[in-house]
C-alpha cells in the first residue's frame, strides 16, 4: 500500500472535505500561503483562497471564541494550533463556550469545531511548545480527544472529526508528524471509541500495555526486546481517549491479569489514571497484580537533551517497568 | 464618529419600538417581584433602565441575525423575539422556558429567533457575533451578527481581539457597548484609561459611533446605518451606547454605597420610555401599555404554571447525538 | 470554642497576614471599597487602601498575568476571584507562567501567590458559576490545591497558603462559605498534605469514604443513617489534592478492605480516579472489593433546582452508594 | 506622541552603546553558525536587525529594574546584562548556560541582572511588566518594569488588559514594542486593523511614541524620557520602534515568499549598527570589534565545552521547597 507521512495522511482527509464542503474553513497563524508550519495546509491556499484558509492575529482566545460563533451559525472550522499549547489562552472560550454550547441549547445548537495541533515532549521543543493536555479535555464533558498514532489513523479519524457535530481535540504527537505508514486511497472514517489491539499477547501473554501516542512506538520497541526472552506482551492504543473504549482494555486485561499504562504526561489526575481506577472498579476479580502507570515526570519540560530525556518514558525504562509488573 | 442619515420613523415605528421597551420594562419589573417572591432560583440582572438599546438595535435586525449577548440579556432576548412567557418560565427553572430550564437568567438561548445565547461569561459574545459575521460572509448571505455587551467587557481581551479581527476581515458585524457607567459597582472611569468606548475603534480601524443609549431613535437609526454598512460588505461598527441601569446590578443585592442618589435620579429622569411617550400621543400610549400588561400577566401565569424539567433529562446533549 | 463562619475564618487569615506583611496585596473585582462578592474583604479596604486592595477591570488573565510579573519580584499577590470559573481566561498564565517560573529559572524566582475562589455546584448558580477545577490544577505540575471543607481549616490552610513561596489554589466551595464552626483566635497553620480523619471507623468498619468539600458534610449525613443499622464507616478529607495525603487513605483502607471516593466534580481523570489508581497500585491486597467513585454526572451543570440535583450525589446516593459497596 | 529631550550623547557613551549593539550582533552570528553545525537543540530566533532597540533602552536602566522579554529574547538578555558565555551556553544545553539548561532560546531567566525571563508564549510579558511595576510601586521603589514584544503580540488580548491596567493605576512601566513588520510570515499590515501601534496608546490614555527603531540614540532618548516619567510617578509609556529583522524567523527556517529581497536590501542599508558607526571614529569602532570578537569567541569555546546538566536535577524546584 502506499505509504504517507502522519501529516499528509491528515491533509488529505482535510483536502478531501474541503472540496465537498464550502462551509469548512481552517484558521491559524501561517496555515494560509504558507501552508502550515508543519504542512497542515499545504497547497490548499492555492485552491481555497483567504476566506477558507484563514491567517490570523496571535490571539488565541479571539479566533476559538470566532469559531466559536461560526460554528453555532453554519460554518464548520478546524483551528490549526501548530502548538497545541497556545490553545490555553482560549481555555475560557473552550470549557464555558465551546463544550457547553450544545448542553445548554438542549440540543438546538452544534458545535461542529475540530481543534488540531502538535502535542508532546520532543525535540528539545522546551515547556512552552510541550505540552500534553489531554487528560484535561477528557476531564472537561462536552470534547472527543483523538490521539492518532499512526498515519493510518490520523486519516480515519481525521474524516471522522471532520463529519460530526461536536468539537474535536484532534492531537498530534511532534515526534509522528513526520513518521511514514500505510494510508489507504480511499475514504474511510475510524469511529470514535474503538482502541486498537497493536500487537496481540499469545496464549500465555500475562500483561496488557495500553500506551498513547508517541509512547506506541516505544513501547512496541520494548515489547521487540521482551519477545528475544520469549516474553509476550498485548499492547492497546486507545486512540481517543474521549470517549475512551474501556471494553477493549478489559477484555485483554481478562485475558492477561495485568495492565501497565504508558502516558507520557503527567500521572496526576491523568488519563492513566481514569483507566486504572476503572479497572479495579470493573475487573478486580482479573487483576493478578497490581496496576501500574508509566508516566512523564511531574514537571515542567526542560530543553536540555538529558533533561529532557529524563522527564519521559523510553523503550529501556517501559521494558524494565513491564519485568517489574510481571515479577509482581 | 459616522453621521446618521434616512427619513423620522412614522408614528407606527414609533409605537413599535416603544412596545418593545415597554414589554421588557413590565417583564423585568414582574420579573423582579418574583425574585423576592422566591420564584426565581439563581440570578437576575434586570435591564430595567437600558431598553432603548437592545430596541433600537434589534428593530434592524431579521429574526437570522444572530445575537450574542451578555448576563444582563432579557432585553435581549424579548427584543430579538424570544417571548416573555418562554423567558419567565427559564428563570422559574421550567421545562418551558427559553432554555428547557437549563439556563436561568444568564443562558437564554432562542436560534429560532436569532438569540445565539447569552453568557454568564463577560467577553464571549464579541467573539461569537464576529465568527456569526465570519459564517455568514463565507456562506455569502448578507445576515449579520452582533454582540450586546457592558462597558465592563471593553477592558476584556475579547474586545481586543474580537475587534480587531472583524475589522480586518471587514465580517458584518455590530459591536454594541451599552456603557452604563459600572461593572457591578466599579465605575467605568476607573477601570478604563481611556472611558471613550467608541474611540477606540481608531485602535482596530473600525468606524465607531457615541449615541445616547436612552434615546431609542438615536439607536435605531446608528444601527440602522451599521447594520446597512454590515449587510452590504463595509464591514464593522462600533456602536457605545451610553445608558444606565436604574436597579440594583442583580435582584437581591444592596444597591447604595458606589452610586449617588442623585446620580440614579437624573437618570431616571431620562427614562428612555419617558422620552419616547413624550413624542407619542397618550392615548396610543395608553393602549399599548394595557395590551403589554396583558401580554407580562399571562406570561406570568403560563410561567408559574409550567412544569419543572424531568430530572431524567439531565444529561442530555452533551453530544450532538 | 468561638464559631465563625468559612469565610470569616479565611478572612480573619487574611487581614492579620496583611498586617504583618505590607507585600501582601489583593486583586479582584469588588473586592476593594465593596468589601467582595462574598465579603472575603470586608474591612480590609479601610484599613490599607486601593494599593493593597484593588479592584481590578474584568481581565482575568491581565490582572493574574500582572499579578505574576508582581510576585516574581518581591510582593505577594492574593487574587479573588469570587467564582473561580473567571479563572479559565488565564489558564496560559497559569498553566505556562506561573506554575513553571519557579522550575524554569531554576529557583531563582519564587511565585508566592495565592488564586482563591467559590467552586462547586449549587443555588443555582448554573453552568458559568458552578466549576470545580482542582483535578486540573492538581494534574499541572506547580500548583498546591486546596480545598477547605471547614472554617476551621479554612483559617488554617490560609495561613500556609500565605506563608509558602508556591502558587496555592485555594477553592472555596459556595455551601461552605456561610457554614460556621469552631475556630481558634490564635495563629495556627495547617501544613499541605495531611488528611483530615474526620470519622472514625470502628474495629469492625469495613469500608473507608474519601469525601472532598461539600461532599464532606453530606457523607457524613449517609454516614448517620448507616449508623442506625450499625454500619460504622471511616470518613477522610483529604483538605488538599495537591498535594495529596495518599498515605492516609492507605492506612484506613488496610483496615476497611474497601474504599469509596465521593467528588462532585467530573469523574474521568479526577481526583478521585487518581486516588483509585494509586490505591490498586499499592494496596491491591488490601481491596476486599473494587474501588469504587461516586461523582457528579459527566455534563456542564444545569440551572433548574430539580436538574441541578441531579447531576451531584447527594445523601441518599452516597448512602447507596456505601451499602453497595459493603454487598461487594 | 511625546517629545524627547535632554543633552547629545558624549562619544564615550555612544561607543558603549555600539559595543553592545555589535556584541548582540556577533553572539546572534555565532548562534546562527552553531545552529546549523547542530550544536542548538532547540529553536533559535535571532535578533539580527534589531540591536538598537534593546540597547537603547536597557542603556537607560538599572540592574534592579525588571525586563520581561519574548521568544526573540538573545538581544534583550545582552543589553540587560547577560553575559554571552551563559546565553550560548544555554542554547547549546548546558549547565552552565543562563537558565541551567532548563530554557533554551525562548526561557532566558537572569534575575540577578533583571532579566525575569522570557517566554515561548507570545504576550505574557507586558502583563509581567505591568505586574513588576505594580509590585514596585506598592514597595515604594523606584525600579521600573519593561515588557519588550513583537509587532504580533500587539494584537493580543494582553496587550490591551496590561496597558490598561499599568495606565489606570499609573505604574511604573515601559511597554517596548517591536514593530518587525511581520509576525512569523504574516505581515502585521494584513493583521491589525490600525497598524500603527503607538496610536493604539489612546485606547489606554497613556502616552504613546513611535521611533525609529534602527536608530539607537532616537531609541535611547525615547525610553530615557519614559524612564524618568515611571521613576518619577508620572506612569506607564508605549514605545513603538519600527525595525526589522534581517534574518529568518528562526534559524533554519526558510526566508522567502513573504517578503521581498527589495525590502530586506532596504533595511539592510539601515543596518542599526552601520548607522551609528558611520557616526564614530573608525579606530574606536575597530578597537570594540576586536574586543568583541575575543569575547565572542571566548563565550562560543566556553559555552561548547561546558558539561551537560545532570539527569538528576530534571525534577528540583517544580516548588520552592
Ligand atoms: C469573565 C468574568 N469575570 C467576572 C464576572 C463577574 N461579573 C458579572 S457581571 C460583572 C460586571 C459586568 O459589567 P458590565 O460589562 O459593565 O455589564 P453591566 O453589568 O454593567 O451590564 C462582573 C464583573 C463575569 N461574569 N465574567
Ligand atoms: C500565544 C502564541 N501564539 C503563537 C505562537 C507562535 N509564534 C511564535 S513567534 C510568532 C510570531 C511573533 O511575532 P511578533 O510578536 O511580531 O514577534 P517577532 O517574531 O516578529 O519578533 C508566533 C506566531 C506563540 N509563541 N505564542
Ligand atoms: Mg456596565
Ligand atoms: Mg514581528
Amino acid at each position: 500500500m502506499r505509504e504517507l507521512t502522519y501529516t499528509a495522511a491528515a491533509r488529505e482527509a482535510l483536502a478531501a472535505a474541503m472540496a465537498k464542503d464550502p462551509s469548512i474553513f481552517v484558521v491559524g497563524e501561517g496555515i494560509g500561503a504558507r501552508g502550515g508550519n508543519f504542512n497542515t495546509t499545504a497547497g490548499l491556499y492555492d485552491l481555497y483562497g483567504p476566506m477558507r484558509l484563514r491567517d490570523t492575529p496571535i490571539a488565541e482566545r479571539g479566533f476559538i471564541g470566532l469559531c466559536a460563533g461560526a460554528a453555532m451559525t453554519g460554518a464548520r472550522p478546524v483551528v490549526d494550533f501548530m502548538f497545541l499549547d497556545f490553545i490555553l489562552d482560549a481555555m475560557g472560550e473552550l470549557i464555558n463556550q465551546v463544550a457547553k454550547m450544545q448542553y445548554m441549547s438542549d440540543g438546538r445548537l452544534k458545535m461542529p469545531i475540530v481543534l488540531r495541533g502538535s502535542v508532546g515532549v520532543g525535540g528539545s521543543a522546551a515547556t512552552h511548545h510541550s505540552g500534553n493536555y489531554y487528560s484535561i479535555f477528557a476531564h472537561i464533558p462536552g470534547f472527543r480527544v483523538v490521539l492518532p498514532s499512526t498515519p493510518y489513523d490520523a486519516k480515519g479519524l481525521f474524516n471522522t472529526a471532520l463529519r460530526g457535530d461536536d468539537p474535536v481535540m484532534f492531537l498530534e504527537h511532534k515526534l509522528l508528524l513526520n513518521t511514514k505508514g500505510p494510508v489507504p486511497e480511499d475514504d474511510y472514517a475510524i469511529p470514535f471509541g474503538q482502541a486498537s489491539v497493536v500487537r496481540e499477547g499469545g496464549r500465555d501473554c500475562r500483561v496488557t500495555v495500553v500506551a498513547l501516542a508517541a509512547m506506541l512506538r516505544k513501547t512496541l520497541d520494548a515489547c521487540d526486546q521482551l519477545a528475544k526472552d520469549g516474553i509476550s506482551v498485548e499492547v492497546i492504543d486507545p486512540r481517543t481517549v474521549a470517549p475512551l473504549d474501556m471494553d477493549t482494555i478489559l477484555q485483554s486485561l481478562h485475558k492477561t491479569g495485568r495492565l501497565l499504562i504508558v502516558d507520557e504526561t503527567f500521572a496526576p489526575c491523568g488519563i492513566g489514571a481514569e483507566i486504572a481506577a476503572q479497572a479495579v472498579d470493573r475487573a478486580l476479580d482479573d487483576l493478578d497484580a497490581p496496576v501500574k502507570r508509566l508516566n512523564g515526570a511531574h514537571t515542567p519540560t526542560p530543553y536540555s537533551p538529558p533533561l529532557e530525556a529524563a522527564v519521559i518514558p523510553n523503550a529501556a525504562t517501559i521494558e524494565q517497568a513491564i519485568r517489574d509488573l510481571l515479577a509482581e | 464618529m459616522t453621521q446618521t442619515t434616512g427619513k423620522p420613523l412614522t408614528k407606527e415605528r414609533l409605537l413599535a419600538l416603544y412596545r418593545t421597551m415597554l414589554v421588557i420594562r413590565r417583564t423585568e419589573e414582574q420579573l423582579a417581584r418574583a425574585h423576592q417572591a422566591g420564584l426565581i432560583h439563581g440570578a437576575c440582572h434586570t435591564y430595567v433602565g437600558e431598553e432603548a438599546v437592545a430596541t433600537g438595535v434589534c428593530a434592524n435586525l431579521r429574526a437570522d441575525d444572530a445575537v450574542f449577548s451578555t448576563h444582563r440579556g432579557h432585553g435581549h432576548a424579548l427584543a430579538k423575539g424570544v417571548n416573555p412567557a418562554a423567558l419567565m418560565a427559564e428563570l422559574f427553572g421550567r421545562a418551558t422556558g427559553v432554555s428547557r430550564g437549563r439556563g436561568g437568567s444568564m443562558h437564554l438561548f432562542a436560534p429560532e429567533v436569532g438569540l445565539m445565547g447569552t453568557s454568564g461569561i463577560v467577553g464571549p459574545c464579541i467573539l461569537q457575533a464576529a465568527g456569526a459575521g465570519y459564517s455568514f460572509k463565507l456562506l455569502n448571505t448578507d445576515r449579520v451578527g452582533v454582540a450586546f455587551f457592558g462597558d465592563g467587557a471593553a477592558n476584556n481581551g475579547a474586545f481586543h481581539e474580537g475587534l480587531n479581527m472583524a475589522s480586518i476581515w471587514k465580517l458584518p458585524a455590530l459591536f454594541v457597548c451599552e456603557n452604563n457607567l459600572y461593572a457591578t459597582e466599579v465605575p467605568f472611569s476607573q477601570s478604563a484609561g481611556n472611558p471613550n468606548v467608541a474611540e477606540r475603534s481608531a485602535a482596530y480601524g473600525m468606524p465607531g459611533v457615541l449615541v445616547d443609549g436612552n434615546n431609542v431613535v438615536k439607536v435605531y437609526e446608528a444601527a440602522r446605518e451599521a447594520v446597512q454598512r454590515a449587510r452590504s460588505g463595509g464591514g464593522p461598527t462600533l456602536i457605545e451606547c451610553r445608558t444606565y441601569r436604574t436597579r440594583a446590578h442583580s435582584e437581591g443585592m444592596r444597591d447604595a454605597g458606589y452610586r449617588s442618589a442623585d446620580e440614579v435620579e437624573a437618570w431616571k429622569a431620562r427614562d428612555p420610555l419617558k422620552l419616547l411617550a413624550a413624542q407619542l400621543p397618550a392615548d396610543d400610549i395608553a393602549a399599548v401599555e394595557s395590551e403589554v400588561k396583558a401580554q407580562v400577566d399571562a406570561a406570568y401565569d403560563f410561567a408559574r404554571n409550567s412544569p419543572y424539567p424531568d430530572p431524567a433529562t439531565a444529561t442530555t446533549h452533551v453530544f450532538s447525538e
